[in-house]
């Protein structure tokens, strides 16, 4: 009896052991965390891909020169499965193996509950792709965004809306996410300080099929644009039911949520001419040239849309390692905050709150089967 | 005949769509009798069962146990009052042992709540000894002590029905409504049930007793009331009953008379 | 499933289904794994059903089961009990952070199945939207500790009783239904609450969720490692089971199994049904109230897909898995669910395949789960010395 | 907007309709709720595009657009109802006997199965459901109607008057209704109940099959999710109509689809399951059999 205990103990213990234990090696380590695996593991790939581009360009190198010495970047994975609970877990993972900086993690609600753990730890945290206002709002000196945030989106579209379109009737529609809601509810706001009242504001249901009900209370109210704060499945089905089931003509305008091919290949004709706002053409972007080509010849494809990103997050983190000559959180936080840098995507500078300064949003268009940068 | 009735039903009447399983019953238990219902199939007399004890509220008329009304009470409060009752289709809790129905049979009687339960004071714990007590002694009268730990569903069926009778006498009731007890044993076995309800008559709880064999029923009720299409055709000492041609016609059908 | 077909023509119906989905390369292996498997089960249930090693394996699962028992015994007997208290608390000191924190989550899962037993496997009413109290417990701790800056442990009472108000209100209404509508009653309440904590922006901030969660206190020591969280966690759990199992072992347990097994016949032996529910969905949702308060706590963070219906779906995988009605076995599900992705993180995305396939096999080859419930509902020393045992329960 | 609102519960209400129908049937006859009916819907939906996939390449959707359609449809309802049959034969028989929890259990782990099944299949983005039918579109008091929502009345309307007339009309329509009615007693007379059941799951499965590939070309897009939503939807409208009664499928199914149709449409978008399954819960109290269902209750005691 008093055996099978004992044994039915031990299986159970080394069962939490199965992983392994951090190694003592010499090495600058860096956490990358996203959803690596899953339905989203096409985002957690760019993500990968850019750090690790980051991470080996300075191993070529032979390391970050870190107290007169040459030190390796190593990399740690982290797959949160976009769930704010396994974040939190990954986020005490990469504290205790001992990560000097973070790149991630991808979606909002999950970097928001894991930054909590990075500032009570001194890690910084850089992620490429949290737009969500709240994560740099939270007052935390270690948290750092090297994208845009749904803020700024709201400010383009707004804008947009206003002086290009010139219309009067907005209706807009969210799908009640965080990432949803929050660039519906910016653009509303900046709407209003343009002085238009949208004419119908809606939440729908994520998952959902049918969506002509709340389409055709918003048709009552004569919109000439529609807005939707959302990601791609639902925006093809609004699309597509403005214009095949309640023959809407309404402009529809989204957010980069709804920057995938899908959109206009489901969608087909009645997306054509549906706008979106997102970030500038990174072939466009001429620092970012080197990156592109590299990743094309080490990943055999093209870069994503948040891959870039991700390498400026790394890139930023090792620089300012090797330009402090000090892995301490505080001082690599104040560092970073101190200066604008050049990267791939230009010029950058945080502000206090750790946001970049310049909005990095301008608005793309469905044209001819494929999206095309408006000027 | 001057006690006052332990259990009377008034004009009981309970309907199920169109059909009337008791029509204007008016049946009366005296206490410390063994009463008979009997009836052919289809004769209302589960369904009397199931109105005295609030299974099923009654369509119309009136119960009364011990001069007060139990009509609209749930069948855990009629138990409450002292009416107990075993099934017709043997009904024990078959993952648990004979002993925990029997306790289980003694819920009403005991008083710890939640909150004893978790701290188990001495008084919880004392209160859970006397009940095993009680009901190791019942499963002792009805004749299945050495099954005590056994669970119900490994018993053979006659102990089962005699663990039904434990769990239901565990309440300490004065009324015990026994549903065809006897269905299903042998002749040897019956002759036992036939003794054990006697020795529950004996230890002073009135019994009312639906069964479909004669020799039981004749052997040992004080009185024989019979039921057919939900109303009473004939009542009195089993003899009288016996011979009574409407008993006769409502068992042997319109092509005996 | 002897009779249903030989193992090549299984593979091949198998084969014929999967093509749709997996292709011809996909349903070829398909066809072979499946004939594959079915062949090697039936082997190994002929071995299995064999003399010698069938007994062998009665007794090591007999084994088990009475280890676990035993272990829980254990806290009777003070020298075991000492042993196996030093043995949870050294776990922070031996395991890394990390994995320190993945046991506090485990211990959550833990508390929130031994609570979903209590409606489940004990009363045997099945609840599908018992993340829902979770939720309830979590939010209601979040609110009053962002608003008012409640404390952690009037949080604590507060989100346990507030869950408990909850569980009646969804007990009164659903008191006449049968267990299949029980179920999908109990699914939409679920979702309804979710629903609602996502939409109703001024309270809850909808699918924002709510930050900054206060951490517990206890004086100045204020709770932030995941270490502190186990402690806390591994006290709740033991508190949990301690109550739980006394609960079982009483006039209350026997009158839910009662229930249970056979609802108007536990009626008419003086179990009000009225209060046995109530009294169930009170108590179970109490500690997903309490599992709740914990969470937010340690996450200083919720949001509302933190409660989604495949959360109820887990829960409900370590009671049934575990074994319905046991405590040491819903103990062994819950910990088992949590540590299996944990050690083959490669897999996840076949997780919820394997988890819903288990489901199925559990129920089809041992529907009582890895551990029967055991012992008498009674407590313990109540029995007299003396009573025949029988042949095993 | 009214007519626009009718409109557009009535497809949606074919749906909940045909799924609601298997609920119903298996629920007649084994007292079930087969909760992976849904998945069975969402998988007829898949096979629909795989048929698709397969027609495009050999070149037949362009040569003969209405046996395209034909096969579109009959081969998914093949499938689903070896789908059905299948998972009826894995997990359910087994559990006959066993206590009322365990097969409900199994339902929702086979339910979780098939979900992630699909998804590990053919991953977790949204499958295109290439559009065959270009029926145009008129406007009719207001509304906006496409010919692809009265096609998929009619379909619909179909597929239920031929369910009528199978249970009524055949011998194995009889024996269905027989052991929905006392399946001990079916046996007795003959009966062969195993394979009655088996029919019933096939026949649901093929009701789903058609709802899958309706909805996939109707909203042009499928994921392997749509089955829960669904399925959870159209077993309320099997409860709202009175479940076992093949009638009340019908009306539930329509009755809820237009409620949350005027619900989304006129109170709000984002409440509307709220309010679907607050009606669920309403119904089962106040009514338990349904809106048609006679007292199935047998009183015993």
């Amino acid at each position: 009896m008093r055996k099978w205990t004992l044994s039915l103990f031990a299986v159970s213990v080394a069962l939490l052991f199965a992983a392994s234990s951090p190694r003592a090696a010499e090495t600058i380590k860096i956490g990358v965390a996203g959803p690596l695996t899953g339905d989203q593991a096409a985002f957690g790939e760019m993500l990968k891909n850019g750090s690790l581009l980051a991470a080996e360009e300075w191993n070529a190198k032979g390391g970050v020169v870190l107290r007169g010495k040459k030190v390796k970047v190593e990399l740690l994975w982290g797959d949160d499965r976009h769930d704010p609970r396994e974040g939190v877990s990954i986020a005490h993972k990469f504290v205790n193996s001992g990560v000097v900086g973070v790149v991630g993690h991808f979606n909002s609600s999950v970097s928001i509950p894991a930054s909590t753990v990075y500032s009570e730890a001194g890690v910084v945290q850089i992620t490429p792709a949290s737009t969500n206002p709240k994560l740099t709002e939270q007052g935390f000196m270690t948290v750092f965004r090297a994208c845009g945030r749904d803020d700024q989106q709201g400010e383009v579209a707004a804008e947009f809306i206003k002086n290009k379109l010139k219309a009067k009737n907005v209706a807009i529609l969210h799908d009640k996410t965080t990432y949803g809601q929050g660039l519906a509810d910016e653009t509303r706001r900046f709407l209003g300080r343009l002085g238009i009242k949208p004419v119908f504001y809606s939440g729908i249901v994520q998952g959902d099929k049918d969506f002509t009900p709340v389409l055709t209370a918003a048709k009552q109210k004569n919109p000439e644009v529609v807005f939707f704060g959302g990601i791609h499945p639902e925006a093809i089905l609004l699309v597509k039911q403005m214009r095949e089931r309640l023959g809407m003509n309404a402009a529809f305008i989204s957010g980069d949520g709804v920057y995938v091919d899908e959109f206009f290949k489901i969608a087909g004709k009645a997306a054509e001419g549906s706008y979106i706002t997102f970030t500038p053409d990174q072939a466009k972007i001429q620092a970012a040239q080197g990156v592109i080509a590299k990743h094309r010849e080490r990943f055999g494809k093209e870069v994503g849309a948040y891959t870039i990103y991700s390498y400026v997050a790394a890139s930023l983190i090792l620089q300012s390692i090797q330009e402090t000559n000090s892995t301490a959180g505080a001082r690599l936080s104040a560092h970073l905050r101190s200066k604008a840098w050049n990267t791939a995507l230009g010029k950058i500078q945080f502000n206090a709150k750790g946001d970049v300064l310049e909005s990095p949003y301008v608005v793309w268009q469905v044209k001819g089967g494929r999206f095309v940068q408006l000027n | 005949m001057s006690a006052a009735p332990l259990l009377e039903c008034r004009a009981l009447t309970r309907r199920f769509g169109g059909l009337v399983a008791l029509d204007a019953l008016h049946l009366e238990v005296r206490p410390a009798e063994v009463v008979g219902l009997i009836g052919p199939n289809g004769a209302g007399k589960t369904t009397a069962f199931n109105v005295v004890t609030g299974i099923h509220p009654p369509t119309a008329g009136e119960v009364s146990f011990e001069g007060r009304s139990v009509v609209g009470l749930r069948p855990s409060a009629v138990l409450q009052r002292g009416i107990a009752r075993t099934f017709q289709n043997i009904r024990l809790f078959r993952g648990m042992t004979a002993l925990e129905n029997a306790l289980v049979g003694r819920h009403a009687r005991l008083r710890t709540g939640p909150l004893g339960a978790i701290l188990r004071s001495r008084r919880v714990v004392e209160e859970e000894r006397a009940a095993v007590d009680f009901a190791m002694e019942l499963l002792r009268f009805t004749g299945i002590e050495r099954h005590a730990l056994a669970r119900a569903d490994s018993l053979s069926y006659g102990d089962q029905r005699r663990a039904e009778i434990a769990r239901a006498l565990a309440s300490e009731p004065r009324l015990l409504l026994l549903d065809e007890p006897a269905a299903g044993m042998n002749p040897r076995e019956k002759g036992v049930l036939n003794e054990l309800i006697l020795a529950i008559r004996d230890r002073g709880v009135t019994v009312l007793l639906i069964e479909h064999d004669m020799r039981v029923v004749m052997g040992i009720s004080d009185r024989v009331v019979v039921l057919d299409h939900g109303q009473k055709i004939a009542e009195g000492p089993p003899d009288a009953v016996r011979r009574d041609p409407r008993v006769l016609e409502a068992y042997l059908g319109s092509a005996h008379a | 499933m002897r009779s249903f077909a030989s193992a090549p023509l299984l593979g091949l119906w198998f084969a014929f289904l999967a093509l749709p989905f997996a292709g011809w390369r996909g349903a070829l292996w398909t066809g072979l794994a499946c004939a594959a498997l079915v062949a090697a089960a039936r082997t190994l249930g002929r071995v299995l059903r064999a003399e010698p090693v069938a007994r062998r394996l009665a007794m090591a699962q007999e084994a088990i089961g009475e280890s676990w028992e035993f272990m829980l015994r254990g806290t009777r007997d003070w020298r075991v009990a000492a042993l196996v208290l030093l043995g949870l608390v050294a776990f922070p000191w031996v395991l890394d952070r990390y994995k320190t924190d993945v046991l506090v989550v485990a211990g959550i899962y833990v508390m929130l199945s031994l609570g979903l037993n209590v409606v489940v496997g004990f009363a045997g009413l099945l609840d599908l939207g018992y993340v829902a109290f979770y939720a309830v417990g979590a939010y209601s701790y979040a609110l009053l500790s962002t608003w008012y800056g409640l404390s952690f442990w009037p949080g604590l009472l507060g989100g346990a009783a507030l869950a408990a108000v909850f569980g009646i209100l969804l007990g009164i209404p659903v008191l006449r239904l049968r267990g299949d509508y029980l179920a999908i009653v109990t699914l939409g309440f679920g979702e309804i609450i979710r629903i609602v904590l996502n939409n109703w922006d001024d309270v809850t901030r909808g699918p924002n969720g709510i930050l900054g969660i206060g951490r517990p206190h206890l004086g100045d020591f204020r709770f932030s490692q995941p270490m502190h969280f186990f402690y806390l966690v591994l006290a709740l759990c033991l508190i949990t089971m301690f109550i739980v199992g006394r609960l079982n072992r009483s006039r209350i347990g026997r009158a839910w199994a009662a229930m249970r097994e056979d609802e108007s016949a536990a009626e008419c032996m003086g179990v009000n049904l009225v209060h046995a529910k109530l009294l169930a969905f009170a108590f179970g949702a109490s500690w997903a109230g309490l599992g709740g308060v914990v969470f937010a706590a340690k996450q200083t963070f919720v949001s509302p897909e933190s409660f989604a219906f495949f959360e109820s779906v887990i829960i409900l995988c370590m009671v049934v898995l575990g074994g319905m009605g046991s405590v040491p076995g819903v103990v062994l599900g819950a910990l088992i669910l949590v540590a299996l992705p944990e050690a083959l993180r490669e897999l996840t995305l076949f997780r919820p395949m394997i988890l819903g396939g288990a489901m199925v096999l559990m129920m089809v080859m041992r529907p009582r789960g890895f551990l029967r419930e055991r012992g008498l509902r009674l407590a313990e020393g109540a029995l007299p010395p003396g009573v025949p045992r029988e042949e095993g329960r | 907007m009214l007519t626009q609102q009718l409109v557009n519960g009535i497809v949606v209400g074919s749906v909940y309709a045909l799924i609601a129908l298997g609920y119903t049937l298996v629920y007649g006859i084994l007292q079930l709720i087969n909760f992976a009916h849904g998945e069975i819907y969402m998988m007829g939906a898949y096979v629909g595009i795989a048929v698709l996939g397969v027609l495009a390449a050999m070149g037949l959707t362009q040569q003969s657009l209405a046996l395209s359609i034909l096969l579109v449809f009959l081969v998914p309802m093949v499938y689903c109802a070896a789908y059905g049959v299948t998972l009826e034969r894995v997990a359910y028989r087994p559990l006959r006997q066993a206590p009322r929890l365990s097969p409900l259990i199994s339902a929702i782990g086979m339910s979780i199965f098939l979900q992630n099944y699909v998804q590990v299949a053919q991953g977790a983005r949204d499958k295109a459901f290439p559009n065959l039918l270009s029926l145009g579109s008129f406007e009719v008091m207001g509304a906006h109607v496409s010919g692809l929502q009265v096609f998929i009345l009619a379909a619909a309307l179909a597929m239920m008057a031929g369910l009528q007339l199978f249970i009524h009309r055949t011998r194995l329509g009889r024996a269905m209704r027989a052991t929905a009615q006392d399946r001990t007693m079916a046996a007795l007379v003959g009966v062969d109940v195993n394979r009655v059941i088996a029919v019933t799951f096939a026949i649901g499965s093929v009701l789903a099959a058609v709802a899958g590939v309706m909805v996939g070309m109707y909203y042009g897009l499928v994921n392997h999710y749509i089955g829960f939503v669904a399925g959870i939807k159209a077993f309320t409208a099997a409860v709202l109509g009175g479940i076992g009664n093949v009638t009340g499928a019908l009306v539930g199914g329509f009755l809820l689809a237009l409620l949350e149709s005027f619900w989304a449409g006129y109170v709000s978008a984002v409440y509307k399951d709220v309010f679907a399954f607050l009606v669920l819960v309403v119904v089962l109290i106040f009514r338990p059999e349904g809106i048609l269902g006679g007292s199935t209750e047998v009183d015993r005691a």
